[in-house]
């Protein structure tokens, strides 16, 4: 289990940031950034996939099951996929998904998908920090010590039920776990 | 790999690297402190850092680590891999292993050049690659699928570096298909009188080139005609060009002009494009003396032989008013179709160059040089036309009021090096307003003064140029003009004033002229946007093509196989314009010549036992490649199909479709790791 | 050199002046004080002495409104000290004024010094007196020269250029300790920006001296006081230049002038 | 030009030494010293350190030359080097107030007209000493209610800012009734600050006065907290261009527009009751607060060209290139140090231009030019004769 907010070595939290870029437009964006040494935040890490479409919602639940305080995703400008349409599929997932993780009580500013083409190495620079300062102003997130909370309330409430039950029925204090505890254990 | 087979219930054994680039890493990441950290993580063995991994000694490193410390996967923290991924795969191929069973960190683009906290840096540095180690343990071995790859060429645009390219093509063999738009090839360089800073006739050295691609056994040529749908990838685009109808058969032709002679327009009367309507033509013209092919065209806006306005589709409909005197003046060659359609062809090439040019800044957006107000202000281009023999007024340099001028003023930069139109230096403004200013002398006595910010000439002979140009004795004035308007003093002969500060001495200069030269920049041709979505590349914010990297691959683009020359990918002066369109040829034919590409294994297939045969996979591809087998009930990916994008991946509900390289696990693994606590 | 220059408020006449009910002063209703023109040239004078010469200025002025924003901008302008002597100007006389001044010299604050100057306005626009700073001379013991429109420092004290009717200047030597009445300033006030000034109101202080209240206030008796009567009738001439002309002759020679 | 119209309003707190922290002096470093500041300056062949050369010293640590100098006393703040500059630099209103301010603050001696202005408008709230009771006299002949913001007790919708020119000056006051008129016509709920109002202090801070536009500025934030309105109209080009780019660092939030933008926006309802035909030959000329400034050049021509009877013409220098009539920046009231420079007056090179036109009527929209131009008419010999009008007399007097 990874430790609930990230800490700098003096002590202050600062956001952890996990980005997925599609290959041909926002990572390309992202060296572009570099080689022309734009200057950003360091709070983000970059996980390149091939399409903005390859990014599985459960890849941004796990992230922030794991620490993640933000999610940012990256793909070609509409139109422009290098794929056609798989920038349109993650829109739709995107939208789903800050539906859903609003409703997980986790703040839908913390998700975020731009757009943004090989040749805007300044977007990149501009969107992490945007989003760096956004989710500072949020605070940290800390789902896994959420999880670790939940799963002691849990056994708590387990063993309060078996004991005033004498024998309860064997597992319903797993079966009474969060839905999402078990995704974050996968 | 064979190697690999017999390795497989061996423990994974990972070998890291972390390169120091110099210092472009190093000053930024403590590259010593990420090894050592590194080296405590499960599975790594070795962990090293050195100054340049991409050198020979450190892919020597790399091999010598496999088969001496018995490595089965490779990570290498350097730069981006889009870069030198490549040379790594190579190097874990070399010492012995499935190239796949590499993966790649970037430090450099990602983290030490954008980042100013050297703590905040290494921290990152330390995430990243232990999402690559945690990733790293998941690789399969993969092979590279191979594609053969179609000889043929397209080359889009038919100036100076589609031709090159072309003759170039050609003449090593490959089938060419060049298309231009207008009804001639020959571009910007057919309209320029003479070329710094040889000072050679711009016709003189084009012309033969011109008349090759005309004759070329090789070379298809389609004039008059534009790309409107390009399908497929390298080594195998499907292009549709359309043919615009210009109502004379090129095949049956002969370019003797007759129609043009016996039209009923007996004297030119329409505003004449080529030269940029100085001069008139009829409706039936030769875009130009030496134009290729050397075929005659219709204008259908001006011909009586077609009713005024378009049709729905464009098209129009052919009326009985006139006499076709043209069409009896053809007789029996029969060229005159007033009946010609568009027609679209279709045609399968393995390599694109695109090489559709730049054009000029309009100078009504700077209104302060008044340039489509007074008639004595004259753009550059302009100017080549009004000074060339072929041009409208024979070479005399005479003005619109038919004087030639005693005082001219050549403005630099107009429209260049502006915040509030275009940004960038034009590259060639310079040299040409100098050539300018030479010819203006040559051809009358007047007085030329050049008005300039910064006087830059590089290349080579170019300065020397500049200094033979300034001993013919013109006035070079340091100061941009900041107005142009008619002298108060003198309102009936058109004289004009040019102000400016000449910022050597302090002083504003107000000098009376008879005619405004403005040296326009170049910009991205307008339909440079439909271009790119249409060809699947990547613009640079101004608008040119983007090269895939302005150093090491210049003329290459991030679409596979289209390559770039000339002015589109940014402003050139001829001598680059041809280099390049030598470079982006030689390109293309190193893939032709090649056979085949190498195609990324990031293909997508099934578990054909975990599949449910929801089918929901299959509307999402965009290139067809999930049928559904009826009989199993399963879905089937084909791979010859499959592009690697992954979106059904991310759709499936079983978790049946994996991709090559981008597999759930790795990349779950990826997120761990970089979310991954540090040491503090 | 020790400069002191007194300062008087006077009513703003951009306001239109009315008379009050009783008759025998000025409605004060809409009335708005301002610096004294001649005592803002005196200020100049003390300000441009001190730049050429060196010294301190010292600008003095009893209470009245809006007093303390003129004595702030004078140390904006560079006079190195502001008194008020909490003493209502209001209804006191030249003579009382100068007596509160010469108690203001006698108390510990403001001693004559041998190189003392002071500097007056040479009169006041409300009273048009001019007999303060003879007064203040006077009381002070101290040589005065009045009407005066330059100054500048000698070996011996001062050079001072004084004005008579009819155009005529003289030229004096003056020795220190002495009082001034100046007409102008041989350069036009100084302008100080806004923004020195409200730094000032920040950074510096005024002195408020304690001067105790003259109990023999009246100089001057006021019976009445009355608007200016509209003058004339004015006649504007038409028709042309040449026409114009023979008018104007004419009234001329009809008014007696010619 | 767009770039300039867009501008954000800067940073208040920048003084000399701070300057190159800011965006706007950070962009000085990339002056190219192309010259064009100089070259479309008005004034700049009597400037001694042309703006270019400014930036130039200033880069360079000679700018104590600069301030010894007179030059800046050239600038009338026209915003011709600010439109024209390649590298978008905000000469006119950020980096040359903040060298005049040095000036100002190291000089002793100003012009003393031009001295006397800015004492007036610290004491008095107008440039001219007015009683400042005496502000809302005009009203009694404006032919229409003007309402008071303190009487209406409400919100209003429009709280018109009338400016001192055009509440004291004789034909200023033209253009004050003729936009009351109008405003009435359109039915516009609108009232006045009254006799409480003072000058919204744009010339302070175009010339040199800081601490006096800093003083105004917010005394009239004070006064607008006071009332509820959703916008301010003025009819003052250069009161307008202060509400846009520096009231908003006051926390002014009300949107602001030219009464030749507000009325443009109402031209439909407007045209029906243009019936008087004026069957006149129209130039316009375009204040440099409201063309170059912010890039509102077509809403006043719209407006002409709606009056039946108007054919509107061009002068020379339109538009982004508008000679300037030389008012701004603190040159309505230098007029006399310009002259005694051997400088020629702008108004005058301005209405050359326009009778060149053969124009019957020279339009202008910012009540400092109406001044300005007729008295240029009365030195610069011309046949055909030629009235001063703003955009609104034009329209009211087409009302009828």
């Amino acid at each position: 289990m990874s430790d609930s907010t990230n800490k700098t070595p003096d002590g202050n939290w600062t956001p952890r940031i996990v980005a997925f870029f599609c290959n041909w437009c926002t990572y390309t964006a992202a060296d572009l950034a570099g080689v022309s040494r734009m200057k950003y935040a360091s709070n983000i890490r970059v996980i390149r996939l091939m399409c903005s479409g390859r990014v599985d919602p459960q890849f941004v639940v796990d992230a922030f099951a794991k620490g993640a305080d933000g999610v940012l995703i990256g793909g070609c400008h509409p139109n422009d996929c290098h794929y056609v349409e798989g920038n349109y599929k993650c829109l739709r997932r995107y939208q789903m998904l800050k539906r859903m993780i609003a409703d997980m009580g986790i703040e839908p500013d913390r998700l975020r998908l731009e757009w943004i083409s090989a040749a805007e190495g300044e977007k990149v620079r501009r969107v992490v920090n945007e989003m760096v300062e956004t989710v500072k102003q949020l605070g940290p997130l800390g789902i896994p010590a959420k999880f670790e909370q939940w799963d002691k309330e849990m056994n708590a409430l387990a063993e309060h039920v078996a004991a005033s039950q004498g024998a309860g029925a064997p597992g319903s204090s797993g079966q009474n776990k969060p839905q999402t505890a078990q995704t974050a254990h996968v | 790999m064979n190697i690999m087979e017999t390795r497989k219930n061996e423990p994974v054994r990972i070998g890291f690297y972390v390169c120091h680039c110099g210092v472009n890493i190093a000053h930024m990441v403590d590259v010593e402190a990420v090894a050592k950290y590194v080296a405590t993580l499960p599975n790594v063995v070795v962990s090293r850092n050195y100054k340049y991994m991409c050198s020979d000694p450190g892919q020597e490193m790399i091999q010598k680590d496999i088969r001496e410390q018995r490595l089965n996967r490779v990570v290498v923290a350097a730069c981006s891999p889009l870069l030198h991924e490549h040379t790594f795969r190579g190097a874990t191929e070399a010492g012995g292993l499935n190239p796949f069973y590499f993966q790649m960190v970037n430090i450099r683009e990602h983290n030490s050049w954008v980042h100013t906290d050297r703590l905040e840096a290494t921290r990152k540095a330390m995430a990243l690659a232990r999402a690559a180690i945690q990733r790293v343990p998941h690789h399969k071995p993969l092979e590279v699928k191979k594609v053969p790859i179609n000889p043929d060429v397209l080359i889009v645009g038919g100036g100076i570096a589609g031709i090159h390219a072309a003759i170039t093509m050609a003449n090593a063999g490959k089938k060419v298909y060049l298309v231009e738009k207008e009804p001639s090839i020959g571009g910007h360089m057919a309209m320029f009188d003479k070329t710094f800073p040889t000072l050679d006739c711009a016709m003189c050295v084009l012309s033969p080139k011109m008349a090759t691609v005309g004759s070329h056994p090789n070379i298809t040529l389609w004039t008059y005609s534009e790309v409107v749908k390009v399908d497929g990838y390298v080594g195998n685009f499907k292009v549709t060009v359309r043919r615009k109808p210009r109502y004379i058969i090129e095949d049956l032709c002969t370019g003797c002009q007759e129609c043009v002679a016996n039209c009923v327009y007996k004297e030119p009367k329409f505003p004449d494009a080529f030269n940029l309507g100085l001069g008139k033509r009829k409706p039936v013209y030769m875009p130009f003396a030496q134009a290729i092919p050397s075929i005659a065209i219709i204008d259908p806006e001006v011909c009586l032989n077609f009713k005024r306005g378009k049709n729905p589709d464009g098209s129009y409909t052919v009326s009985d008013k006139c006499k076709k005197l043209c069409v009896v003046a053809c007789g029996d060659r029969k060229a005159i179709d007033f009946s010609q359609k568009a027609e679209d062809k279709e045609i399968t090439v393995g390599t694109i160059i695109m090489a559709t040019g730049f054009k000029t800044f309009d100078p009504r957006r700077t209104p302060y040089y008044g340039y489509g107000v007074y008639p004595n202000v004259y753009t550059a281009l302009e100017l080549e036309r009004v000074i060339n023999a072929s041009g409208p007024t024979e070479g005399h340099l005479v003005m619109r009021n038919g004087k030639e001028p005693k005082r001219v003023a050549i403005v630099h930069c107009v429209g260049s090096r502006d915040e509030n139109t275009n940004r960038w230096c034009s590259r060639v403004c310079c040299l040409y307003s100098l050539k300018l200013a030479h010819l203006i002398l040559e051809h009358t006595d007047a007085e030329v003064y050049n008005f300039y910010i910064d006087m830059r000439t590089p290349g080579k002979s170019m300065e020397e140029f500049y200094n033979r140009v300034a001993e013919e004795g013109m006035h070079l004035v340091r100061g941009r003009v900041a107005d142009v308007y008619p002298d108060p003093n003198d309102t009936a002969s058109g004289r004009l004033i040019v102000q400016a500060e000449d910022t050597l001495t302090n002083r504003i200069l107000k000098i009376p002229v008879d005619m405004v030269v403005l040296s326009v920049g170049l910009e991205p041709r307008p339909e440079a946007e439909d271009l790119r979505r249409l060809f699947n590349l990547s613009c640079s914010s101004e608008g040119w093509f983007l090269e895939r990297h302005p150093k090491l691959a210049p003329v290459s683009t991030f679409t596979d196989g289209i390559f770039l020359a000339g002015c589109c990918q940014g402003p050139k002066d001829i001598p680059d314009s041809v280099a390049q369109a030598g470079a982006a040829a030689a390109e293309a034919f190193s893939l032709i010549d090649k056979g085949y590409v190498e195609q990324e294994p990031n293909t997508a297939f099934v578990l054909a036992e975990e599949c449910s045969g929801c089918k929901s996979c299959i509307p999402l591809c965009p290139y067809t490649a999930i049928s559904f087998n009826e009989e199993t009930k399963k879905a089937f990916i084909n791979e010859a199909l499959c592009k690697g994008c992954g979106t059904c991946v991310a759709a499936c509900p079983s978790g049946s479709i994996v991709q090559n390289l981008f597999e759930d696990q790795e990349i779950f693994s990826e997120i761990d790791g970089v979310l991954a606590p540090l040491p503090q | 050199m020790n400069i002191l220059v007194i300062l008087k408020m006077v009513p703003d006449t951009v306001e239109e002046l009315n008379v009050s009910a009783d008759g025998k002063s000025l409605d004060s209703e809409f009335l708005r004080f301002k610096l004294n023109d001649p005592d803002e040239h005196a200020l100049e004078q003390g300000l441009i002495l001190k730049e050429k010469s060196g010294g301190k200025v010292t600008v003095i002025a009893l209470d009245a409104p809006e007093v303390d924003d003129v004595l702030y901008t004078a140390l904006a302008k560079g006079a190195d000290r502001a008194v008020k002597i909490p003493v209502s100007q209001a209804g006191l006389g030249t003579k009382a004024t100068a007596k509160v001044l010469s108690d203001f010299f006698s108390s510990g604050a403001g001693a004559v010094t041998p190189d003392t100057l002071v500097l007056v306005g040479t009169y006041a626009i409300d009273d048009l007196e001019g007999e303060l700073a003879p007064m203040l001379a006077v009381h002070l013991g101290l040589p005065y020269l009045g009407v005066v429109s330059s100054v500048a420092a000698s070996d011996h004290g001062l050079i001072v250029q004084k004005e008579f009717a009819g155009g005529l200047r003289g030229e004096f030597e003056v020795e220190l300790p002495a009082v001034l009445g100046i007409q102008s300033a041989e350069k036009p006030p100084r302008y100080v920006p806004v923004a020195k000034v409200r730094a000032v109101m920040k950074s510096a202080k005024i002195d408020e001296v304690e001067i105790p209240a003259p109990t023999d206030t009246v100089c001057l008796d006021v019976q009445r006081s009355y608007k200016p009567e509209a003058a004339g009738r004015a006649e504007i001439f038409e028709g042309s230049p040449e026409e114009v002309a023979d008018k104007i002759v004419d009234a001329l020679a009809k008014s007696g002038v010619i | 030009m767009a770039g300039v119209a867009e501008a954000a309003v800067v940073d208040r707190t920048t003084t000399l030494q701070t300057l190159l922290n800011t965006p706007a002096g950070k962009r000085m470093i990339t002056c190219i010293q192309c010259g064009t500041c100089a070259g479309t300056c008005p004034y700049g062949d009597y400037m001694e350190f042309s703006p270019r050369l400014v930036i130039n010293m200033l880069r360079r640590g000679f700018i104590d030359e600069v301030i010894k100098s007179d030059s800046l006393l050239r600038c009338v703040a026209c915003y011709a080097c600010t439109a024209k500059c390649p590298r978008n630099i905000r000469l006119t209103d950020v980096l040359l107030p903040l060298v005049k301010e040095q000036v100002l603050m190291n000089n002793t001696q100003m012009p003393a007209e031009f001295q006397k202005s800015l004492e007036n408008m610290h004491r008095y709230g107008n440039p001219m000493g007015e009683s400042p009771r005496k502000r809302t006299a005009w009203t009694a002949t404006a032919g229409v209610k003007v309402p008071l913001i303190a009487e209406v007790k409400r919100e209003v919708d429009v709280l018109w800012f009338v400016e001192c020119y055009t509440s004291f000056y004789a034909r200023g006051q033209d253009n004050s009734r003729a936009t009351a008129k109008l405003f009435a016509a359109l039915g516009v709920d609108f009232a006045i600050l009254g006799n409480d109002e003072k000058c919204a202090g744009e010339c302070g801070q175009m010339t040199w006065e800081s601490g006096l536009f800093e003083s105004l500025a917010e005394y009239n934030m004070k006064l607008f907290g006071k009332y509820k309105f959703r916008r301010i109209v003025t009819g003052d080009a250069h009161a307008f261009n202060a509400f846009r780019f520096r009231y908003p660092m006051y926390g002014l939030t009300q949107p602001v527009e030219h009464t030749t933008q507000f009325f443009a926006r109402h031209l439909e309802q407007l045209k029906p009751k243009l019936k008087k035909p004026l069957n006149m030959v129209v130039t316009y000329h375009d204040p440099c607060c409201l063309g170059r400034a912010v890039g509102c050049y077509e809403d006043p021509r719209a407006l002409l060209q709606a009056i039946p009877g108007v054919k509107l013409v061009e002068m020379v220098h339109n538009r982004v290139n508008a000679v300037c009539c030389g008012g701004g920046g603190g040159g309505m009231w230098l007029d006399t140090y310009y002259k005694q420079k051997g400088m020629d007056r702008l108004s005058e090179r301005r209405v050359k231009e326009a009778i060149a036109t053969g124009a019957d009527v020279l339009a202008v929209a910012c009540p400092y030019e109406v001044s300005r131009f007729e008295d240029a008419l009365k030195v610069v010999p011309h046949d055909k004769p030629m009235v001063v009008r703003d955009v609104v007399e034009l329209l009211a007097e087409s009302i009828g």
